[in-house]
């Protein structure tokens, strides 16, 4: 049976980077934004969530932090419904973020986005990092509550959670593919394809942009909070810019961007790749060894297969008449 | 023996194809003017000759060389150069540094040239250390000129040379390129300007939808009624 | 607006079914556009009657292009006013000039590669319900009606203009006649009051010309549209358009049917360039080339 | 590009390049009245920033596209003089540690040189085996930038199983920092005093970033070949049909950007006496905030915009904690793209 444990533990992680490559398929996959700062709005969302459902880190050292520590106690809502709060917090402080940022980059050129999404990632993690009366600074956030979890014994909750996750995968999934294949996706997929002819058809490409951004950082923002309630445990190493920004970028890309089915196939295959990689001997299993094969793999993809395995569904064979 | 002999071109881009079977010759120390309603392929051509586009078909002869597809710093070398009709100088660097790089692929004669260019074009020895991005106009395209002869060419290609100028700094333009002819080298001219051009022309090549249409002596040419039509239809 | 509000023909629409009266729909008044040291557009006035297909004729370089960049706001003018059905449109930006009901192509097609055919029409129409992030989400039940009526609209629009057939391939995979159709067929679901169209026959076989110059002409017909186009193609201007209006040297030089601006002398010597002798005539016309801003250069500028 | 011309309406009509650099420099007496040392360290930490900075300026004027992957040249650089100063110079005998006033030994000068060469060849192999084909291909710019990010972290990577994760102290001599204190007499009859301290090894990085500085000032001027680069940054097609090989030209780019980025990361190593697989990659907002704030392309910009943000960066730390100097240069970067998205000596086109 433990095989089935290990299974939701890797189920578990492999959902959550779901969540982030549909995020930034949102951003580069279907609008192309260049956003190199996942772990900013990752962080952003694991510890907006955190910090609304742990105790106060340090109460001597801000003794009148008021929001923090008790969501689930101060709601007494029912069968757990302050975790749907936290996600929602998480998804609102990401987007809030994001809209300041993209109001102010979004308008120039491509790659000062990108820049700026770094900026983000980085300036977020010292703000954790240093604001020990906010976040407990290096020691980081524990004790973080368990969603459900007075239903099941505790060597049972991954696999409660592995289905939590899944669900709220399945219902970003569904909620980003309406948007998609709405005529608000339409207009971003004509922006990616060329800005001034979008506005030649009379779109504001600057707000759409904007909402592409928005959307895609909310949603990072909620795989942070899944990330938070499913280890229970946030420090600001979590986001190192490899496990939370370079490696989402390396499943988007393998699996295929601008599809949302390939960005959640690449997820899965790429974290499976990532994680069974540690059952090879000692020699060959090392960390860094990893890391150099994550950067490798990026830049042959891109060079070798830009479409990623699926890619965009192309409608009509290549060619065409 | 022609300089410069182009043989039943068909060239275009993508799957457009915008020249079909163009051809013409000059001769050394020749001017020749080549004209045409818009989008009859003259800038095309021009690109075709000097190798920046690769034709489909046909051949350029250049100086008893085949120098279809050859590279550009070849053609340099060789006594070729062409001044376009935008970009066709560096606009932050000094009047000076922009000739030097006319002279790039051989400096050997650099000093010399750079003092004959001044002396061709006054203009430009008076502002040599100014950024060329703060000429007016018709200054900018002396200087595109002076960068083009830099390497004494034998041929000299150029691409409206008076667009968007004022008629006044036109004028000046094509004084400055009768000058030019007087020192030997010949002169292939695209021009919309075709009273101007045709009066410094031995002869010129009238194209159309991609087509020799006319050719003849620029005097010939001048008084044909036929041009009219080419540009404003009628029967 | 709700999906009633969204007209099931394809083309036909109210506004342009007004007759040539004497109100012009677009005015033109002293446009002047400077690009660094060159002033492409010199103190341009002209006017556009409704109903008509109006051709934009002149040089290379005569500013027809810039203009229409102006008029369309993807260019900022310098100085001068734009006026569209009695309201000031300079200064508006791309999408808003759309909005007003201006609606441009351009030279070379800039379809949506990645979008088919289909995609590539109903992106147009304004105001669509669907195009709010939140609609998709929490009304849905309001954007598929008005959805399915766009989609109607685009796939009349297809077969008016014969690419039915290709509704659900790559606009990429389109060949160049194809893609100047299909940008034809967008600025038709604008339903707009004007459409400007740069050079619908460059590159363009001459077959194919003959079929675009029918659907425009046809378009024209049977919806009342103002059409104005810049041609390089004399006998489409000839065929197509009255009036015709010759810009040179970034002003309208004349006006004109195509008759007359064909016999005109002062055109054809803008086409043909003015005469050696014609200069000092024309010296009076300095100001066109002016001098580049010193603030720009920080340099003085040597003289002329 | 809409967007480029709706964000220049924001730029500000009243004050030129000049202005803004004359209101700036006003700004850095004031800070220096008040923080003498940390403005002259900010200086030195600066002209790194610069190093780095004047790289990508060059890659962006030349190739037109960010690259990420500078900050870890940067590390490259600055691993292979650590190797080459525990590894392979003891093994030849070439040690020491302590010349003259400052921490680090007379191998260093050795080493330099050599780190450059070696960080030269990595980044023309990279071209030639990446970037030159993706140009061929007419591969996107953004695109291309992405291909930069895959080639920081395989290159972060391999330093890390060579060399390890962890910092790695560098061998070096205590010495005593520089006191300079003087006293400016004040028209009101009062003295302004001034103390300050610099560490002996940061006037080296000093002089060795004005040197460079000016090598680059005097190739980009004096020579064909920096005339021609400068050529290309204006035109390449024009480059081109004047017969400019703009294919060398790209080979120098990468060659220039990677000797500086290879100097950089090797000084900035010594000055903090540490190396850390991160230190480039974390001195990569700085740089790109440098980059913007000089304006894109402009190599004097770079350096103007790089001895800002690195005076920014030290004095701030008189009210935020030191940790926080990354986002004050990232916050420099956003107040840059809010005012002046064209930087203060960008052309209006950029």
């Amino acid at each position: 049976m433990d095989i089935i444990y290990f299974l939701a533990g890797f189920g578990i992680l492999a959902g959550i980077y779901g969540v982030f490559t549909l995020g930034l398929n949102v951003h580069w996959g279907y609008t192309g934004l260049f956003n190199i700062g996942v772990a900013g709005f990752f962080a952003l969302g694991a510890y907006t969530a955190a910090l609304l459902t742990t105790a106060p880190p340090s109460p001597e050292l801000f003794e009148d932090f008021v929001f923090g520590g008790n969501l689930a106690n101060t709601l007494q809502l029912g069968i757990d419904l302050w975790f749907f709060v936290a996600l929602a917090c998480a998804a609102i402080v990401s987007g809030v973020v994001a809209l300041v940022v993209g109001a102010i980059t979004l308008r120039l050129r491509d790659d000062y986005l990108a820049i700026s999404t770094l900026g983000i990632a980085e300036s977020v993690r010292l703000m954790f990092l240093n604001e020990k009366w906010l976040a407990n600074g290096s020691r980081g956030l524990s004790d973080i509550p368990k969603f459900l979890g007075d239903f099941v014994t505790p060597k049972q909750y991954d696999l409660l959670y592995f289905a939590v996750v899944i669900i709220v995968l399945a219902a970003l999934y569904f909620v980003i593919q309406r948007a998609i294949n709405s005529p608000w996706g339409r207009v971003l997929r004509a922006i990616r394809e060329d800005e001034e002819a979008t506005a030649a058809a009379g779109k504001n490409v600057f707000r759409f942009k904007l909402q592409a951004f928005i959307l895609g950082a909310a949603v990072m923002g909620i795989g942070g909070a899944l990330y938070a309630h499913g280890f229970r445990y946030v420090d600001p190493m979590v986001f190192d810019p490899l496990l939370a920004t370079f490696i989402v970028w390396v499943m988007l890309m393998v699996g295929g961007s601008g599809n949302n089915l390939g960005a959640l196939m690449g997820a899965f295959i790429v974290w499976g790749i990532w994680s069974g990689t540690q059952f090879l001997p000692p020699e060959i299993n090392n960390p860094n060894l990893r890391f150099f094969l994550i950067g490798f793999l990026l830049v042959l993809v891109i060079m070798l297969r830009p479409n990623g395995m699926i890619g965009e569904r192309r409608r009509v064979s290549e060619g065409g008449t | 023996m022609s300089i410069l002999r182009v043989d039943g071109i068909f060239a275009g881009y993508g799957e457009t194809e915008i020249l079909h079977g163009v051809s013409l010759h000059v001769e050394p120390g020749e001017a020749v003017t080549m004209f045409g309603p818009n989008g009859s392929g003259k800038s095309t051509l021009m690109k075709t000759i000097f190798g920046l586009l690769t034709p489909r078909e046909g051949s350029v002869v250049f100086e008893n060389t085949d120098i279809t597809g050859m590279q550009t710093d070849r053609l340099i070398r060789m006594g070729m150069s062409y001044v376009p009709q935008v970009g066709n100088i560096f606009p932050s660097l000094t009047i000076e540094e922009n000739l030097e790089m006319g002279a790039f692929a051989d400096d050997t004669e650099m000093p010399a040239q750079v003092a004959e260019m001044y002396r061709m074009f006054p203009d430009l020895r008076r502002s040599r250390r100014q950024r060329a991005g703060s000429l007016s106009g018709g200054q900018r395209q002396m200087l595109a000129f002076a960068r083009a002869l830099m390497l004494k060419p034998s041929l000299l290609l150029l691409d409206e040379p008076s667009a968007g100028l004022s008629p006044i700094m036109a004028q000046l333009i094509f004084d400055r390129l009768r000058v030019i002819r007087g020192t030997g080298v010949a002169l292939l001219i695209v021009e919309h300007n075709i009273r101007t051009a045709l009066a410094m022309s031995d002869r010129g090549y009238v194209l159309a939808d991609g087509e020799n249409r006319l050719d003849g002596s620029a005097a010939g040419l001048l008084d044909n009624p036929d041009i009219g039509r080419l540009y404003l239809g009628g029967k | 607006m709700t999906s009633s509000q969204i007209d099931n023909n394809p083309i036909r629409q109210s506004t342009g079914g007004q007759t040539a009266d004497s109100q012009p729909i677009l005015e033109v008044r002293d446009l002047v556009k400077d690009f660094g040291g060159v002033r492409a557009v010199d103190h341009c006035s002209l006017d556009v009657m409704p109903g008509t297909i109006t051709g934009l004729i002149g040089p290379n370089g005569a500013g027809k292009t810039t203009l229409f960049n102006l008029i369309s706001g993807f260019h900022k003018l310098t100085a001068g006013t734009i006026t569209f059905l009695g309201k000031r449109i300079d200064g508006m930006e791309a999408h808003e000039t759309f909005h007003a009901g201006l609606v441009r192509t351009f030279q070379i097609p800039r379809e949506f590669k990645y979008m088919t055919v289909l995609e590539n029409l109903m992106l147009v129409p304004a105001n669509q319900e669907g195009e709010r992030i939140w609609a998709s989400w929490f009304t849905p039940w309001r954007i598929a009606p008005q959805e399915r009526a766009i989609e109607r609209q685009a796939l009349e629009t297809l077969e008016f203009l014969n690419l039915d057939h290709l509704k659900d391939e790559y606009a990429a995979n389109l060949s160049g006649g194809q893609k100047k159709l299909l940008e034809l067929g967008r600025t038709l679901m604008a339903k707009p009051k004007m459409i400007l169209l740069d050079e619908p026959s460059a590159g363009v076989s001459p077959a194919l010309t003959d079929l675009l110059m029918e659907d425009i002409r046809r378009t024209q017909e049977e919806t009342g549209i103002t059409i104005l186009i810049i041609e390089h193609n004399m006998r489409v201007v000839m065929s197509l358009c009255d009036p015709v209006i010759v810009l040179s040297e970034g002003r309208k030089l004349m006006e004109g049917t195509p008759e007359e601006v064909q016999r005109d002398e002062e055109v054809l010597r803008a086409y043909l360039g003015f005469s050696g002798e014609a200069s000092a005539a024309a010296g009076e016309n300095t100001a066109h080339e002016t001098a580049p801003n010193e603030a720009e250069f920080g340099e003085t500028k040597a003289g002329a | 590009m809409i967007g480029q011309g709706i964000g220049v309406r924001a730029r500000s009509a009243a004050l030129g390049e000049w202005g803004w650099a004359g209101a700036l420099a006003l700004l850095c007496v004031v800070v220096f009245v008040a923080a003498p040392s940390k403005v002259v360290n900010g200086i030195l930490l600066g002209s790194m920033i610069a190093l780095g900075a004047i790289g990508i300026t060059l890659i962006y004027s030349i190739l037109r596209f960010a690259h990420i992957a500078h900050g870890d040249y940067m590390t490259l650089g600055a691993y292979i003089s650590f190797f080459l100063l525990t590894v392979v110079f003891p093994a030849i005998g070439i040690v020491g540690t302590g010349f003259g006033p400052f921490t680090f030994g007379y191998p260093l000068l050795i080493a330099l040189p050599i780190t450059v060469v070696v960080c030269c060849a990595f980044a023309l192999a990279i071209d030639n085996s990446v970037y030159q084909r993706l140009r061929e291909r007419g591969t996107g710019l953004i695109t291309i930038a992405m291909v930069s990010l895959g080639i920081a972290i395989a290159l972060r990577g391999a330093i890390q199983m060579l060399w390890g994760t962890g910092p790695i102290r560098l061998p070096r001599e205590t010495r005593s920092f520089y006191h300079i204190d003087f006293e400016i007499a004040l028209p009101t009859g009062g003295a302004l005093p001034f103390d300050i301290r610099v560490p002996p090894d940061n006037i080296f990085l000093g002089l060795t970033a004005v040197v460079l500085v000016g090598a680059l000032y005097l190739f980009l001027n004096r020579t064909r070949t920096g005339k021609a680069m400068r050529a290309t940054a204006d035109n390449i097609d024009l480059a081109r049909i004047t017969g400019i090989d703009t294919t060398r030209i790209v080979h120098w780019t990468w060659a220039i950007a990677a000797a500086y980025a290879a100097i950089a990361g090797t000084l900035i190593a010594v000055a903090r006496a540490q190396l850390h697989p991160n230190a480039g990659w974390a001195t990569l907002i700085p740089m790109f905030a440098a980059v913007l704030l000089g304006g894109i392309g402009k190599p004097w910009g770079a350096l103007v915009g790089g001895l800002l943000i690195g005076v920014s960066m030290e004095v701030s730390t008189e009210w935020v904690s030191p940790a926080y100097k990354p986002a004050v240069s990232f916050a420099i970067m956003l107040v840059v793209l809010l005012v002046r998205p064209r930087g203060l000596f960008g052309d209006r086109d950029a």
